[in-house]
């Protein structure tokens, strides 16, 4: 049953060091604001899932707080590599970090198996690419029909998942709307869902019939944090800063620019920061 | 803007946004196939339809988008699904007919290597990896590459193979149970190559404006075989040509923020 | 790309005899208008593949039209059985029909395995079950991780599926809303998908991102039938006759009054008259 | 309305309401399970998510739906899923607390026939079939079974093992590497069952008022066992009664029709 916890209770009660932790958003409703929680409380060991890392997870990763990444796509989106993944991949810096790695079908399957409660997914995937070499959890069966031969990986079973979404209502529901990614199949994997999310209103009533909603009782805590997207962004609400993201390459290029900024903008910084960050990229309504 | 005044870039994506027809369903990765895929949309494919790996189904962005999942995709497309979906009942399900990628190592039969430079546990350059391409390449029922010619990405050999091309060529997607055509075209900065019907190594049938077959080899790691009758790339349109800048010039104000 | 044609050319072009066809809904949305053309039209050895068979597939089994019968349910939902169907597999009246019999998750997950182009779907189900010793439709897998064995069934591909929708814009595409069943899936793993609407409107540009749409480019062919699915109902348009599903009970009781009934209201009937069928049932909008 | 004024099939209704809790996520048959259920919500279990494998899920419906999928499910529900997710995320994904299960023929180990009467091949009575019931009777975490008795109905063997109950008793279930508590609870027009702890064979803990040792035994097919203590099922109350029967009520006038 969903709690409405402070951003910071919300994190400190559902994360542990060591823990596996999926910070999932496709692009869109990145969950930064948790995220950044999570630098500020200072976790360690963790084995950080996300389709596609970007940002947040570059911060983790160069804070040292990941032993493991899985993953399939370790880009930023639309401007290069992700350098503190790369210091760390390539010179071990501020210390290694084990890789699992998939493409995006086999994490998007992964988590919808989790989400079904099953062991693994099967899939027409990795024909001929040379992951399969390098990655033990990529494995197959053969259809006991037709015999063909599929790929199967583990279902993803996060410890915990944060995700961002637009609404809460007073129940505890969650509304995720625009690009829905594979958001609800991460929370529902999970052991513990936690949500951030850009407003709380009375009820869904209004709400067409078919939208993504996670029911009350498959969330665990949920943290009213406006603009906890950014740089990324919310659907309805503001657009993503591509700005920042552009920015981004130079800041993480250089460890000493790094730390300084992640000082100012993380460390020194509180989830109600998030607010202003966004104003001047808030839609018409 | 004179016909002769465009760069070799802008020749690529105008080049293979001719590829494309108003029946197709496009799997469009960023960069040069989202600008070719949107040009095609904007001339003379009106009716073809894109789709992002962020789940956007039949999208027309005013603004190119800077990543696979910005807000303009969904806001112009006919539906948003989740990525489980997209990847299972759209790429798995046989429903696209073009899976256009681009690659940081491409060989001689459209090979791509886009995960690391160097060895795998201990690259020189880790790249971002394969995201949606390993099965983009496999699942989609062609597909097309586009690169800027450099023998740093039109490598003799691949360091890691990302997405399976043709493999080492001739009948190997067959004989991997691969039963998608794969790479059919390549569109560069400097020509058009397609598989020869045998070998599968890529030929170059057409040779854009001003190219020379020495630029092209000059360009590329491996020994360059050229079509028996080679053609010249019609250069781009003034229509073709007003689009794509109009296109380049709304994204980059776009993404500059306000 | 789908074409729009009158029902009765829609149903001539795209079934043939012999195939294997798909009159998908889940209590709300059943193509009845598409089942009783296909029934003028007198198509034979028809495989019937649907979750829930029920009145429209008791009156396609009750002319003889069905040599198999691929089900999870065959019942008149809250009412009791299937009296055309008994007939046909208790005394082979008028035809024997052959039945391949599963459970509702392994039908759904057949289906979502056809609209994913795999050949067979992996599940977690019939244990203790005696439908997986009489259906050698049923086999099992051991997942290559942890060695749990889980139910695999054939993927369902029909030759074509008939489905019935709110509304398809001027381009072809089509929206269904409410319950929406397994229809996207069954018309995604078809061959060929026709589709009968209420209405045609112009765009769907005012629509939420997230609804369930068939592109232009998956369906064969649309039809507009207004009241297309009655007794079954559209949500936004007209309500369930449940009153018609009672009577049912007393009309399949008897094969001289099914007879009598299926001359004057499938035979004897047009796609026209479905529109007044349904105009006391009709909504507030 | 007087409290003795009331049918066994309504004790049925009302025990079996009051089995459920606010807590509760069910997977709701229709029928008895659908009626108690919804009474469960209208009186003191108001925050019980009901599911119907339509895939509407927390839906509170003023009236009783005829079938699974009636609109007003839909109406009311907090969303509506595919029905291959309620299968996939919401059934086996473990969601479900209490499945409520009917049955043609059941078992004293609590396992349900609803797919012939008679051999599989060559049917007395070929019955509707399983539908969504082998899933929810193994991935549900519970199972409670209503059913009005009658030797027809509780009978020493079923015909077919359409949802697996306890099977041979004991640990029949974790044999077949089935994890949930299967059926816990059995309430019929006479009596509550529930599964002895070692052997599983559903046991008689209350009778309803006025019912004997005797009338439960004429109306089982097997020799019923009855607890050392037996309870007597306190009779529906005035808010229980008028709750059910308004429901009643309503639900008849609409299934006629306008």
């Amino acid at each position: 049953m969903a709690r409405f916890l402070p951003l910071s209770e919300a994190v400190a009660e559902n994360l542990n060091d060591g823990d596996t932790v999926a910070f999932e958003g496709f692009t869109h409703l990145i969950p930064t604001a948790a995220a950044h929680e999570a630098i500020r409380q200072e976790f360690a060991d963790l084995t950080l899932i996300r389709m596609t890392p970007d940002v947040v997870y570059d911060q983790m990763i160069g804070m040292g707080m990941a032993k493991k990444l899985v993953f399939s796509y370790a880009g930023n989106p639309g401007v290069g590599l992700l350098r503190r993944l790369r210091d760390a991949v390539e010179n071990g810096f501020p210390r290694s970090v084990e890789i699992e790695e998939h493409s995006h079908a086999a994490m998007a399957n992964a988590y919808e198996a989790g989400a079904a409660g099953l062991p693994c997914a099967i899939f027409r995937g990795y024909r001929g690419a040379e992951l399969a070499k390098v990655n033990p959890n990529i494995k197959s069966i053969a259809c006991p029909f037709t015999g063909e031969e599929l790929a199967a990986v583990p279902a993803l079973r996060p410890d915990v998942s944060f995700i961002h979404a637009q609404k809460a209502d007073l129940q505890g529901n969650v509304l995720i709307e625009g690009i829905v990614g594979v958001q609800k199949e991460a929370a529902l994997a999970a052991r513990r869902a936690v949500v951030t999310v850009e407003e709380l209103v009375d009820d869904f009533d209004d709400l067409h019939p078919n939208l993504c909603i996670l029911p009350h009782w498959t969330v665990t805590a949920i943290a009213v944090v406006p603009g906890g997207a950014h740089p990324s962004y919310t659907h309805g609400y503001y657009a993503r800063d591509n700005a920042e993201y552009l920015e981004w390459d130079k800041i993480a290029a250089d460890r000493e620019v790094f730390r300084a900024w992640m000082d100012e903008n993380v460390l020194q910084a509180a989830p109600d920061d998030f607010a202003k960050r966004v104003e001047k990229l808030r839609l018409a309504r | 803007m004179s016909k002769s005044d465009f760069t070799p870039n802008e020749m690529m994506t105008v080049a293979a946004s001719r590829a494309l027809k108003s029946e197709d369903v496009c799997f469009v990765g960023i960069g040069a196939p989202s600008a070719a895929c949107n040009i095609a949309r904007l001339t003379h494919a009106p009716d073809i339809t894109l789709i992002y790996e962020s789940g956007t189904i039949g999208t027309a962005p005013d603004v190119l988008p800077l990543s696979i999942g910005d807000g303009e995709l969904c806001d112009t497309a006919l539906t948003t699904v989740p990525v489980p979906e997209m990847f299972r009942y759209w790429l798995q399900g046989g429903r696209i007919t073009i899976g256009f990628l681009g690659a940081a190592q491409l060989d001689r039969f459209g090979n791509i290597n886009t995960t690391v430079v160097g060895d795998y546990d201990h690259p020189k350059v880790r790249l971002p990896g394969g995201g949606g391409a390993p099965e983009i390449a496999s699942s989609s029922q062609e597909v097309y590459i586009t690169l800027a010619q450099s023998k740093r990405s039109m490598v003799e050999k691949i360091d890691f193979y990302t997405s399976f091309g043709h493999g080492e060529g001739g009948d190997h997607r067959q004989r991997l149970g691969i039963d998608t055509k794969g790479p059919t075209l390549l569109i560069t900065d400097l020509a058009i190559w397609k598989p020869d019907p045998a070998t599968r190594e890529f030929t170059v049938v057409s040779l854009h404006p001003g190219v020379t077959r020495e630029m092209v080899q000059e360009t590329c790691g491996w020994t360059v075989k050229f079509a028996e009758t080679l053609e010249e790339t019609p250069p781009p349109s003034e229509l073709e040509l007003a689009t794509l800048r109009d296109l380049k010039a709304r994204t980059e104000a776009a993404h500059k923020g306000a």
